[in-house]
């Protein structure tokens, strides 16, 4: 029962960008357990294949809800999967962000990174800072949502402006270096690309966040979900087990090491 | 209880399996090499023939005597029959899905070593499925790329056997000690015609086995392989591997515990769709394939990550080591990286704490 | 005075044809002025790099000279680099060269009559088109391509470029347990091959004769297949050796194949050469189903060669039958070839016609030359003529049926355009 | 019955034996199911009709090897949504890529008696080398096992599966007997690209590399294995010369 899929049906499509779409599913039948923040589902589109997604929404009445950026055939499938789409579902798969004894919440995300953050957002926090980077502003993903939640400080910085962008150009680090923290109440999500996490990583160590309360979302091929296919391995994890989220000062070894 | 068999009585242990609705799988020789395939009887078992076995090299050649399980490791190992090398996981056709049929047939293995004995064990605590019964073969003569003794694993079977064999030739004749291990076991015993063994012959067998322990062609350095792997990750010597390593995937696609598999889709022309899984091995530049480009794409990084996982990660992700010493990865590799000294030559470099 | 005495027919591109030709007839006051069949395959040279290669190389590379025919390549190769050695392979292995042969033949010629010519006789476009008329045809034509293909696969290791052939025989000789299935799917081939038969003895022929000599090998027994002495119908038969003196070829301006002459006359390869020249040394279910579509034991009208081949196709199926019935797995796969300082000659017959090869070797096994002349470059005189005739015969026809009338003249030979590029004896056209 | 798609494809011939397109019509239980779904609206080989482009896949068997070769490929790629190159010569130049090496004048004047003829080109270039490909199929011929692969691919719109791995992982797959080490006999298999199935070690034979290199292929270190097997320099040098000579072997 391991590879069989279960059926959802898509009920929502919504256009996110110019290549990336949210997907609420809803189960023909059956459904799969509740996933948690960070947490991803491994989405199947009828003979073209399957990857895994992260949740990017948790609503808590059984549907399933994914953020999905086409890069290549199956990403492409699902990102276009049109509303009445019957798509497969294996999950939940993986570790999610630790969220107890929160007090601060520093949330960073790069391009599609935020997909899997995203329902980190709405988690009750004393304070809440969001710092987003993206591209181009084509390619920030939920600015409207993100603006409306009152309770969120948005830092939002693009790599390359155009003439309607009023906000931040420059890499996210930037913002982090000046944004108002209380390092030690601290604790830092982090999802995006390596490079982008380990540079995040090494600015908040320095202003005085402790290691152990930042995590970092890490990405691999995964062929199975369940440490079968191999694929994921990462130094000494299965990353579809003991990831993808997973404590810096576990990741920041593993990071450094060249094509590990 | 203990039985002494001839090879009338192998070859009714053989009918008897089948006769229960087993196929049974076991040594025969074909295309220059001891492979593992179905037996009708005891006929088909490689009598007579040895190996004659080397880093990158391999050949079969007559023995002196009529021994059936006088060799050691061949191109095959107990994985293809456990985790086939390609396996279809459902088919769609676009609303439902469904798992595939399981065909594997009820199986019993004859005359599996210790080592690969461990193997099956650590290959079905990853993938699962049905125990087979299990006839091992205790090993009397092992061959020069062995070395089960050093990681645990040989040469006496461990746990899992159904029945061990001893095979023994000498002026007493052409005779297997048959030792049961479970129930199932013990009630196939009582099925053969044989005599019961007498403490002689228990004794000689387990002189034969510990005598084995000594000969071992080849040994892992005595250090914490876990260790010494995760100490080594930016080691130049990956490099001096590199040189040598074809990135061919031989070593993984004969280790009896590599289990990693690749998915495939395929689509017919009526719109059905169907998953199937097939060995992948990690020296693939597209095993570690992300969107954008493979990961582990030079050869240095490719091998680190065999022979870590292999004898170092395997322990962090699955409690124990992914090697049990059965040198295929030596002989099948066809450059003949061996290694036991690629371990060694790290080993030498790395002052490991603790000491 | 006909009606149009000055009319130019020009195909572009032939269809249906293995590789790419085209055609161009002139004729100027109701005469035909000039017929050239143009052959625009680019040249591929192997003969020129051949030279230098290795003596065990030429059954793998020549095989690429052509993917419709790769077994015969390899079956001249190694009969003209065995000559040289001094070697004969007898026995099972050449059995087994015999039935890798007969699955070529059964899989071109049905390529051929089914997907290539009949739809000339049924009024299609090609087989795919007719395949949503006569759907059930089609299927038993493929069926029977693929009995052909599956022997290939088996002894060959696969149907095109097998990679089991070598100098002295094989790599690997298969078991007779592994032939036994063979013979199964063979059985329900013969069955359709016998009604090829009868199905194309129906068409209807223009009544045309070849008037050219004809040439085909003759064996010491049975139907000439993979050895053999050239015979000619003017009574001519000389060993292999001589074949550069009697066939001798020459470059035409308008063509990259090279144009063959025997003993400066036309001349014609192929299946009704074949056939004409050894029709009583069919096995006798062959022969009884030549008999049965009327066909004499002489057959020269161009256009009946969809029935030749369709009894050929009889005859290669039950040759195949025969020979796993009586296969017994030699104890070796090849015999040992040892190179020397020598020329040596190897003449087959491939599904097109006569295919010869011709090696000079070093002491070492080094080929010093190579000359290849491929069934097609023999023919295309003669297929120029016919053409010639036929344009002749139907001046009254208007253009789109002459026009087609022409192309089906062309694939009447199923020549196989790819091969016949270009082979010409360098050391005779030098000197 | 199937709605009849619309799908059109093309299959052009450049410089080459035809065996690849043959490959196509190898297809024999497919062939006709295909043709319900993929209307060939050029195929040379198998019928007359030849429609205008533009084409959804044009599939080009061949190497270039003269002028007019090179501008009919550019106008093929205009014309196509999905090219896909098909075996050896059309990937890396095939046999007659040999030429690429030698004095093609040499070669001209010892086939043809009056080379002034003849309008060739000095190389035999693969496809990729004039236009952007969008899909290979490695081979000296194709495999039709990928072809059909890559077919109903791009007919589900999902990505062939076309490993460019080593000969060897099919060998092993397989259950074959590597016959570089228990028989000594040379093998390019573990620098050779993926796809035949490991016909060549199937039969007891060492792998003449048809299907080019593999990723990233570590020619070196096979080399001398090679010569363990008794292969001499001389040797060693043809056995990379021949269906693949132009390619990049190390
Ligand atoms: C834990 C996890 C969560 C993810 N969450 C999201 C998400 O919420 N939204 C989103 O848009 N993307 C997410 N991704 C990335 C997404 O899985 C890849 O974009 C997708 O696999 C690309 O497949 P493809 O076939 O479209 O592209 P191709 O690049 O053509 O990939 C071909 C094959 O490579 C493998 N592959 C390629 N890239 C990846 C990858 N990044 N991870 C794993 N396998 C890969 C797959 O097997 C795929 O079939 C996530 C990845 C991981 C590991
Ligand atoms: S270690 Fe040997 S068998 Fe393994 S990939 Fe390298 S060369 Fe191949
Ligand atoms: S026979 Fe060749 S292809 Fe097969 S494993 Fe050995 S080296 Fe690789
Ligand atoms: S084994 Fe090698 S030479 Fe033989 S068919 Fe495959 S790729 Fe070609």
């Amino acid at each position: 029962m391991t590879w069989l899929p279960t059926p959802y049906r898509v009920v929502t499509r919504t256009v996110e960008t110019h290549d990336s779409a949210t997907l609420v599913l809803r189960p023909v039948a059956e459904s799969l357990p509740t996933f948690r923040p960070g947490q991803f589902a491994m989405l199947y589109a009828h003979g073209v294949g399957e990857v895994p997604i992260s949740v990017s929404g948790i609503p808590g009445d059984g549907t399933l809800v994914h953020t999905i950026r086409a890069v290549g055939a199956v990403s492409r499938a699902l990102h276009d999967a049109a509303q009445g789409t019957v798509l497969g579902a294996r999950g939940p798969f993986g570790t999610a962000w630790r969220l107890d004894d929160v007090e601060d919440l520093l949330v960073v995300a790069g391009g599609i990174g935020l997909a899997p953050l995203r329902p980190v957002l709405t988690h009750p926090a004393r304070r809440t800072v969001l710092v987003a980077g993206a591209r181009t502003p084509q390619d920030l993903l939920y600015e409207k949502e993100i603006v409306s939640l009152s309770d969120v400080e948005a830092v939002l910085t693009v790599d390359r402006g155009d003439h309607d962008w009023h906000g931040r150009i420059g890499f996210v680090t930037e913002p982090l270096a000046s944004v108002p923290l209380d390092p030690a109440c601290t604790t830092a999500l982090l999802c995006g690309p390596e490079p982008m996490m380990r540079f995040c990583a090494r600015t908040l160590l320095g202003r005085g966040v402790p290691a152990g309360r930042i995590q970092v979302s890490l990405e691999r091929n995964m062929q199975c979900g369940v440490g079968l296919c191999g694929h994921c391995q990462l130094g000494p994890m299965l990353l579809c087990r003991e990831g993808p989220v997973v404590p810096y000062p576990v990741a920041e070894p593993l990071l450094l090491a060249k094509e590990l | 209880m203990n039985l002494v068999l001839d090879l009338d009585g192998l070859d009714a242990l053989i009918r008897v399996l089948r006769d229960d609705g087993r196929v049974v799988v076991g040594p025969v020789l074909r295309d220059n090499a001891i492979t593992l395939a179905e037996l009708d009887s005891a006929a088909d078992l490689p009598g007579g023939w040895g190996v004659e076995i080397g880093a990158g090299h391999y050949r079969v050649r007559k023995r002196d005597d009529a021994a059936v399980f006088g060799h050691s490791a061949g191109p095959q190992s107990w994985k293809r029959f456990l985790h086939p090398p390609r396996r279809v996981l459902m088919s769609s056709d676009g609303n439902e899905f469904r798992t595939a049929q399981d065909t594997a047939p009820d199986y019993a293995f004859l005359g599996v070593r210790a080592c690969d004995l461990a193997a099956i064990a650590k290959l079905r605590q990853v993938v699962g499925g049905p125990a087979p019964f299990v006839i091992a073969a205790q090993c009397t003569e092992p061959g020069e790329l062995c070395f089960c003794a050093s990681m645990g694993c040989g040469p006496a079977a461990g746990p899992g056997y159904d029945v061990a064999l001893t095979e023994r030739i000498d002026s007493g004749g052409h005779r297997f000690l048959a030792a049961a291990g479970t129930v199932e076991g013990t009630r196939l015993l009582d099925r053969l015609p044989g005599r019961a063994a007498t403490q002689e012959d228990i004794t000689l067998a387990a002189q034969d086995v510990d005598a084995a322990a000594q000969r071992m062609g080849r040994a892992m350095p005595e250090v914490d392989l876990r260790d010494l792997l995760a100490a080594n990750r930016d080691s130049a010597h990956w490099e001096a591997v590199a040189e040598r390593c074809l990135t061919c995937g031989n070593c993984t696609m004969v280790c009896p515990t590599c289990f990693c598999v690749s998915v495939e889709d395929t689509t017919d022309l009526d719109g059905n769709a169907e998953r199937s899984q097939r060995w992948a091995s990690c020296f693939e530049i597209d095993f570690s394939y992300l969107h954008g480009g493979a990961v582990r794409t030079s050869g240095a990084a490719r091998y680190r990550q065999w022979m870590t996982h292999k004898l170092g990660t395997w322990r962090d992700q699955f409690g124990t080591s992914g090697c049990v010493g059965c040198g295929r990865c030596i002989a099948w590799c066809p450059a003949g990286i061996d290694i036991t000294e690629e371990a060694a030559a790290l080993a030498e470099t790395t002052q490991l704490g603790g000491e | 005075m006909t009606h149009r005495p000055n009319r130019t027919l020009q195909v572009a591109g032939l269809a249906r044809v293995e590789g790419e030709g085209a055609l161009h007839v002139r004729t100027v006051d109701g005469e035909v002025d000039r017929v050239e069949l143009n052959i625009y395959e680019p040249p591929r040279f192997f003969e020129a790099f051949l030279r230098g290669r290795d003596f065990r190389e030429p059954p793998d590379i020549t095989a690429r000279i052509c993917g419709i025919c790769p077994v015969a390549y390899q079956m001249s190769a190694c009969l003209a680099l065995e000559d040289a050695c001094g070697v004969e392979v007898g026995g099972q292995l050449r059995a087994l060269r015999q039935l890798l042969y007969c699955g070529e033949w059964i899989s071109s010629h049905a390529l051929h009559i089914y997907l290539l010519h009949a739809p000339d006789f049924l009024g299609f476009s090609d087989g795919i088109a007719m395949a949503t008329e006569h759907r059930a045809l089609v299927e038993r034509g493929l069926a029977l391509k693929k009995a052909g293909n599956s022997i290939m696969d088996l002894i060959g290791g696969r149907a095109i470029h097998p990679v089991n052939v070598r100098v002295g025989g094989f790599y690997r000789v298969p078991t007779a347990e592994e032939l036994r299935p063979l013979a199964e799917t063979l059985r329900h081939a013969l069955d359709n091959a016998l009604e090829t038969v009868r199905w194309v003895a129906g068409f209807d022929f223009p009544d045309i004769n070849a008037p050219h000599d004809l040439m085909a090998l003759r064996d010491t027994e049975g139907y000439p297949l993979d050895r053999g002495r050239p015979h000619v119908s003017t009574g001519l038969s000389f060993p292999a050796n001589e074949f550069g003196v009697h066939v001798v070829e020459h470059q035409v301006a308008h063509s990259t194949a090279l144009h063959a002459r025997l003993d400066d006359r036309l001349f014609l390869v192929g299946p009704l050469a074949r056939y004409s020249l050894n029709s009583g040394r069919l096995s006798p279910v062959a022969a009884q189903a030549a008999a049965d579509a009327g066909l004499h034991s002489v057959c020269r009208n161009p256009f009946r060669s969809i029935v030749v081949r369709a009894v050929e196709v009889v005859y290669a199926v039950d040759e195949a039958l025969r020979i796993i019935a009586e296969y017994e797995r030699p104890a070796e796969p090849c015999v040992e070839v040892t190179p020397r300082a020598a020329v040596g000659h190897g003449i087959t017959e491939a599904p097109r016609g006569l295919l010869y090869h011709r090696y000079e070797l070093a002491a070492d096994g080094k080929i010093l030359s190579a000359d290849i002349v491929p069934p097609t470059s023999q023919n295309q005189s003669a297929i120029e003529d016919d053409v010639t005739h036929v344009v002749r015969s139907y001046q009254h026809l208007d253009d789109h049926a002459l026009q087609s009338l022409c192309e089906q003249t062309i694939r009447n030979y199923d020549p196989c355009v790819s091969c016949s590029a270009h082979f010409l004896d360098f050391t005779r056209e030098r000197a | 019955m199937p709605s009849p798609k619309t799908t059109t494809a093309a299959v052009w011939k450049f410089t080459s034996c035809d065996g690849c397109q043959l490959t196509l019509l190898d297809c024999e239980d497919e062939l006709l199911p295909l043709t319900e779904h993929i209307r060939f609206a050029h195929f040379l080989e198998v019928t007359s009709v030849s429609e205008p482009g533009p084409y959804d896949i044009s599939i080009v068997e061949g190497s270039v090897t003269t002028p007019e070769e090179a501008e009919r490929i550019r106008w093929i790629r205009e014309q196509s949504g999905v090219l896909v190159v098909v075996g050896a010569c059309a990937t890396s130049g095939g046999i007659q890529a040999l030429r690429n090496f030698a004095d093609v004048e040499e070669f001209r004047s010892i086939v043809y008696a009056r080379p002034d003829h003849i309008a060739t080109l000095a190389t035999s270039t693969p496809i990729s080398a004039h236009v952007t490909v969008d899909y290979e199929l490695r081979g000296c011929p194709i495999s039709k096992t990928q072809l059909l692969e890559l077919l109903t691919a791009l007919l589900a719109g999902r990505e062939p599966d076309l490993p460019d791995t080593s000969v060897c992982t099919e060998c092993k797959r397989r259950g074959l007997t590597c016959v570089l080490v228990a028989d000594g006999t040379p093998c390019l298999g573990p620098v050779t690209h993926a796809g035949c199935g490991a016909l060549c070690p199937a039969v007891n034979r060492g792998c003449y590399g048809c299907f080019g290199p593999m990723n990233r292929p570590n020619v070196p270190a096979l080399v001398p294995l090679l010569r363990r097997g008794g292969m001499g320099d001389d040797q060693l040098h043809l056995v990379f010369r021949t269906f693949n000579a132009a390619a990049e072997w190390s």
